[in-house]
């Protein structure tokens, strides 16, 4: 891999790989490494990468292993100075889903940590703030990005559909029929 | 000419202002719009457009509301009919120019009253960035004219008229001057580098947020009156006011259009550069009017 | 017919009490009316004021109506800022849940005769939205819309048909979907409060 | 009935309000009320030729034209606000002695517009100033008394001064007199019209000396501030224009230097008037508090009445006196509009207030023609005096002093809006729900006030028609003409009967398109066009503070004349440690130097 990240990336791996055992590398792309992270060392790892450069805090995004019932959490650092992105992944189980906000490294991180609590129902230990609703409004089932959850069922609840006579073609069609 | 056919003529002249401006804005639609290279609207457009507003059910905020427009329009009104086009001159001898300036400016007021009750604070804003630039392109202004006044010593505008057709059109006597006035002329017309008070898109078309219907028709009627107003009294105080009316027509359309296309191709001011141009360049060249004026004409008494 | 009063913001319409300003229209004869009536469609077919407000996707073929080369200016029609000014309302594209509730409340400000227009199948029946958690399937059941447009994002060309179309309907007086909101405006409100739950929200970004 | 009897049956009736103000303090108010409307009747029945009369010798009086104008302003203005007093809530037991110090500060008033002599105008003059200096400071004497006092007192000393010279120098100290001798022999004539014309000018509040204006109006309790803006400053151009009016005949005219045919030295005042517009302009848009925008508001008129004065045409002169009685009667509308508003809302801080022209239409009304005449707009009094003024500064060709009288005209625009729109238009903030009108006993005054500026708006040639008598009786050559119903100005004339007119006329037409077309539908004050959000709090939904601020940036930077106080405040303070460090020291030995220094001094001083 020779590419100009190189004489960046060397260094870093060194130092995580010294400092932070359990941490693996998961993904090496040409500006973007991803990390697997035990919930426990996250904070660690955040803090040395904000030390080490990685000022900002990109976004946080949470997928949904329905299958292995699990959550995995992405924390997205960037280096303006160096153009590296590191990827901290991160697995936490899908029934009780917690984990420790992040929000004293990053304060960025309260709108990212309270989006994913209305989406996915992740409680972020530690940031009373995230429970609250903050796009949804007045919303009333279980958050809808999680995989368990079914659109189609729950449109067909809520929302009156058009409602069309089972003849198509020429004579048929769509009535809108205004009472 | 007695009370009676006095005041006769006067309406007529605010009717007939109010047609021919409707209608010149009707054509410099279709100008701007062949400027953009787009077919544009027909020339009575502007007409259809107040009669179809007359005919919508708005809404109104209160007694102010309503009572600030009409004053607005009544001072429109008022002012036009003082204004003396081609000759015709409705209350002779009682034309002058500080009457008309105030006179519009009960107008303005009663528009800034009306729009300010309105309860919006989008409105107050356009009126406090409308009333802003007002005071920068008013003071040169006036200065010009005062300068104008002192030089012919008198200030009825027709009386001005007369002298010019002798003594050659001001434009000769203060040619800076000509350009000061035009410039404010542009920012007095609200057209496109000075518009900051009507912004669509910063402050939703500042003081008219509020209005609709009757309320939006009246006061289209009175800002068009009013532009009648100012584009015909730079007519009459610099290009000589037109011994016949189709002269006068045609100076009065070339202005108006002249200072739409302008507005067409410049993009809008923000509200601080809009303060400071006016107190640098058009101050600045209207000082050095009235010293070249005193300096030429050997002290103006 | 009792004098109804509209929604105001200090006391929230209660589900049961709804009133509406029906136009007590001056009983003059029949036919001076009319005739005033016709003459008064012909100005508003041809000054319509189009509100500048994007609610969806298909938003993005105004911009080719206005300029030079469909130019709707030719029919009389430009965009203003504000309800209070227009007299159309573009529903341009799916409607979600948040954006029904602005669109209530942008067209209860506009003044009458007022006249919805809405973009492609998102309207009709949800569209390729139908099934999202968000997106509302019947337009017409919250609003009373005078003209569809067909097309996922129609061409410029459909646009100018429409409102070609929107012209005639209201030269010939057909265009009457504001006057169908204020007949059977309990109708309109209980869907819209089954629907949006309440228009006029209240939580931690509007208090 | 002469005016000594008038003036003395005001200053009894001033102890006897005391007297029963100590009992009953509203029966004190009801007197005030009664004495100052006799007083007025008694004047107005009077006439110009009331009975003069003298005193031991020393205080004659006579009531010249020019002073019944300035005591019937000042009357009207002193008996109109009694209604006021009636509606101050029980007074605390000092409040007693205000109904005294009212009284006797009307009737000094009086006494300085009718005295003959300088001595006893002068004398008056200082009873106006104890008694108003105590009315600011009712209750808490603060900063603004204090600095009112000091200006006030500069004032009265540079006149004092002026009226020595002129005794030593003339041998006579009655007021006609001695300033027909000082205009005739050029002596201190030059030192006499400065002294007089500066102490005018710090009543009147012109540029160097204003800075009194906003802290005392600011402070002065609210049942005296329209009293102070209104009347009190009035006293100052009654000075300038005795001296002013003198100017043309004087000596000074014969001087070489001649500025577009006006004496060097007017052409300075004029400028410095003109500054004083300017600046007076450009504070009051900048203001926070409504008195304190009305105070500078009341800089910038000032400055046209003295340009008015100043420039000696007969045109500009009738407009300074017109401009004088609508400024009178605009400010004090204001002043009391405002506290009525302060009253009802307990400040008059302008980003605290908004939309009470919904909860009082009636005190908004007033205070909509009083703006209108402070700006200068048609249907009011204060369109016909901008115009005069505006007329014969064009004749003149003064183009720097136009140029500040324009911008200042323009600037009332602004600043009139500015408190028009943060105190009655906008939002109604939820506290002031529940305002009421002001009570009935305030609103008497304000209409009564309203409507005379309203109806010498609409008719002013009786009024111009006296001024021009006011000018025959000063002595000037030629007054302004009124044929039939028009001002003849030297460059065009007005008839503001006329302009009314067309603008009724105009709002027939308006009216009539506006029943004509179909009926609005009536909305509350927070259903706008907020972008589709919903907003529910109308304290943040309103636009009040730093209200200008694109044109504010412009002149920030400006220095301010109060720092230029400050610096002096601090040279005079180095001064005193410097003598007190010499004469004052704990050493001996020094003081002992010095002061066989000064007594060598003393004994050979004239040999050295």
């Amino acid at each position: 891999m020779t590419n100009s990240m190189n004489n960046v990336k060397a260094p870093l791996l060194a130092q995580i790989g010294a400092l932070f055992p359990e941490v693996r590398l998961k993904k090496d792309r040409d500006r973007e490494i991803t990390f697997e992270v035990q919930p426990r060392d996250l904070h660690q790892v955040l803090t040395y990468l904000k030390n080490a450069g990685w000022r900002q805090l990109s976004m946080i995004s949470c997928v949904d292993w329905i299958e292995d019932g699990q959550f995995e959490l992405v924390y997205n650092v960037f280096d303006w100075t160096q153009g590296l992105r590191v990827l901290l992944s991160m697995k936490i189980d899908r029934g009780e889903a917690q984990a420790m906000t992040i929000i004293n490294l990053f304060d960025g991180a309260m709108y990212y940590e309270r989006e994913i609590h209305e989406f996915f129902g992740v409680v972020f230990l530690g940031n009373e703030d995230a429970l609250k609703s903050l796009f949804l409004e007045r919303w009333d089932d279980i958050p809808p990005l999680r995989k368990d959850f079914d659109s189609r069922a729950y449109s067909d609840k809520k929302y009156v559909k058009r409602f069309y006579d089972p003849v198509y073609g020429p004579q048929g069609g769509a009535s809108f029929e205004r009472s | 000419m007695n009370a009676l056919q006095s005041i006769g003529t006067g309406l007529g002249m605010a009717l007939f202002g109010w047609l021919l401006q409707t209608t010149i804005s009707g054509v410099t639609r279709k100008v701007i719009a062949r400027i953009q290279k787009r077919r544009g609207p027909v020339w009575y457009q502007n007409f259809r457009d107040i009669m179809k507003l007359l005919n919508k059910r708005s809404v109104t905020h209160g007694w102010a509301f309503d009572f600030g427009l009409l004053v607005a329009l009544a001072g429109a009104i008022g002012t036009a009919m003082f204004m003396p086009v081609a000759g015709i001159v409705a209350f002779k001898g009682f034309d002058n120019f500080f009457m008309i300036i105030y006179l519009a400016a009960l107008g303005v007021f009663g528009r800034a009253l009306s729009s300010g009750s309105s309860g919006n604070p989008l409105a107050t804003i356009g009126v406090m960035r409308g009333l802003t630039q007002n005071i920068g392109y008013k003071v040169p202004y006036m200065l010009l004219v005062i300068a104008l006044i002192s030089y012919y010593r008198t200030s009825s505008i027709s009386e001005i008229v007369e002298l010019q057709r002798v003594s050659g059109w001001s434009v000769l006597v203060m040619p800076l001057g000509f350009v000061v006035a035009f410039i404010s002329l542009h920012g007095m017309l609200g057209k496109k580098p000075f518009d900051t008070y009507l912004a669509p898109a910063e402050i939703a078309s500042g003081p008219l947020v509020e209005y609709g219907g009757k309320q939006l028709g009246i006061l289209m009627i009175a800002h068009e009156l009013s532009v009648f107003i100012e584009v015909s009294l730079f007519v009459n105080l610099f290009l000589g006011g037109g011994a016949t009316l189709p002269e006068f027509l045609l100076k009065y359309a070339f202005i108006y259009i002249l200072s739409s296309s302008l507005g067409a191709v410049m993009g809008r001011f923000r509200i601080e550069q809009v303060v400071r141009f006016y107190y640098k360049v058009p101050i600045a060249l209207t000082i050095v009017q009235i010293l070249m004026l005193a300096v030429m004409r050997g002290g103006v008494r | 017919m009792p004098k109804k009063e509209r929604p105001s913001r200090f006391h929230p319409v209660s589900h049961t009490m709804q009133t509406v300003e029906v136009p007590t229209e001056k009983i003059s004869p029949q036919e001076q009316a009319e005739a005033w009536e016709k003459i008064a469609h012909y100005f508003r077919a041809n000054s319509l004021w189009m509100l500048n407000y994007c609610t969806g996707c298909c938003a993005i073929e105004l911009p080719l109506v206005m300029t030079s080369q469909y130019d709707m200016e030719r029919l009389g029609m430009m965009p203003m800022a504000t309800p209070r000014q227009a007299d159309i309302l573009l529903v341009t594209g799916y409607a979600s849940l948040k954006t029904l509730r602005r669109l209530i409340y942008t067209y209860e400000q506009m003044g009458t005769p007022k006249y919805v227009v809405a973009f492609g199948p998102c309207a009709v029946n949800g569209g390729i939205y139908h099934d999202a958690y968000a997106v509302l399937n019947r337009l017409d059941l919250y609003l009373p819309v005078d003209l569809y447009i067909a097309g996922c994002m129609p061409k410029p060309e459909a646009v100018m048909n429409g409102f070609k179309r929107l012209i005639e309907l209201i030269e010939s007086g057909q265009a009457t979907g504001w006057k169908d909101y204020e007949r059977r405006f309990d109708w309109y409100k209980s869907n819209q409060l089954e629907a949006v739950g309440e228009v006029y929200i209240h939580d931690e970004f509007h208090e | 009935m002469n005016i000594i009897h008038l003036i003395l049956g005001l200053f009894l009736a001033g102890i006897a309000a005391y007297g029963i103000g100590r009992l009953k303090p509203a029966a004190a108010s009801w007197l005030t009320l009664a004495a100052s409307w006799a007083a007025l009747l008694i004047l107005f029945l009077g006439g110009d030729t009331l009975a003069g009369g003298n005193a031991w010798g020393l205080l004659a009086f006579k009531m010249t034209p020019l002073g019944w104008f300035f005591s019937m302003t000042l009357l009207f203005v002193y008996s109109t606000n009694t209604f006021f007093n009636l509606s101050v809530p029980a007074a605390p037991t000092r409040q007693a002695a205000y109904p005294m110090l009212y009284l006797i500060s009307l009737a000094s008033t009086i006494g300085v517009f009718s005295a003959e002599n300088w001595l006893a105008l002068f004398i008056f003059w200082e009873i106006v100033l104890w008694s108003s200096t105590f009315m600011i400071g009712f209750g808490k004497p603060g900063r603004g008394s204090i600095i009112y006092f000091g200006m006030s007192l500069l004032g009265s000393f540079m006149m004092l001064f002026a009226i020595l010279v002129m005794g030593t120098a003339y041998q006579t100290f009655e007021v006609k007199g001695a300033l027909m001798a000082a205009a005739q022999s050029p002596g201190p004539a030059l030192l006499v019209f400065l002294l007089m014309l500066f102490s005018a000018m710090v009543k009147l509040g012109i540029t160097p000396f204003h800075i009194w204006m906003p802290e005392a109006y600011h402070e002065a309790p609210d049942h005296f501030a329209p009293v102070l803006a209104g009347g009190l400053s009035k006293l100052g151009a009654f000075t300038a224009l005795m001296v002013t009016s003198f100017l043309p005949a004087s000596t000074l005219m014969a001087q070489p230097w001649q500025v577009r045919g006006l004496p060097l030295l007017t052409y300075i005042l004029l400028t410095v008037s003109a500054v004083s517009i300017v600046i007076g302009t450009l504070m009051a848009i900048k203001q926070e508090d409504a008195k304190k925008l009305l105070a500078y508001s009341s800089v910038a008129n000032s400055g046209y009445i003295m340009i008015g004065m100043l420039m000696g045409t007969p045109m500009s002169v009738s407009g300074a006196l017109v401009h004088l009685l609508a400024h009178a009667l605009a400010t004090t509308v204001t002043f009391m509009v405002m506290a009525a508003v302060a009253r009802q809302t307990g400040t008059t801080r302008m980003d605290e207030l908004g939309g009470l022209l919904h909860r009082m239409p009636i005190t908004f009304l007033a205070f909509l023609t009083a703006i209108l005449s402070l700006v200068g707009l048609p249907p009011m009094l204060g369109f016909v005096s901008k115009w005069l003024i505006l007329q014969s500064l064009a004749s003149q060709g003064l183009f720097l002093v136009a140029a500040a009288a324009i911008f200042g005209s323009i600037g009332s625009l602004l600043y009139a809006f500015r408190i028009l729109s943060t105190v009655f238009l906008g939002q109604l903030k939820p506290k002031h729900r529940q305002v009421r009108e002001a009570p009935a006993v305030l609103l008497i005054p304000l209409l009564l006030l309203s409507g005379v500026t309203l109806v010498l708006g609409i008719y002013p040639y009786g009024l111009v028609q006296y001024t021009a008598k006011i000018e025959n009786s000063l002595g000037f050559a030629d007054t302004v003409q009124i044929t039939g119903l028009s001002i003849q100005g030297n460059n065009g004339n007005l008839n503001a009967l006329l302009i009314m007119g067309a603008f009724a006329i105009g709002f027939l037409i308006a009216l009539g398109i506006f029943l004509k077309a179909p009926k609005s539908r009536k909305v509350d004050l927070m259903d706008t066009y907020t972008g589709g959000e919903f907003i529910y709090s109308p304290e943040l939904y309103s636009y009040s503070t730093n209200f200008f601020a694109p044109l504010e940036r412009v002149y920030a930077g400006l220095p301010e004349i109060s720092r230029l106080y400050e610096a002096l405040a601090n040279r005079v303070r180095d001064l005193g440690t410097l003598v007190q460090y010499l004469f004052f020291s704990p050493l001996p030995s020094r003081t002992a130097l010095l002061i066989s220094v000064v007594t060598i001094l003393l004994i050979w001083g004239e040999a050295i």
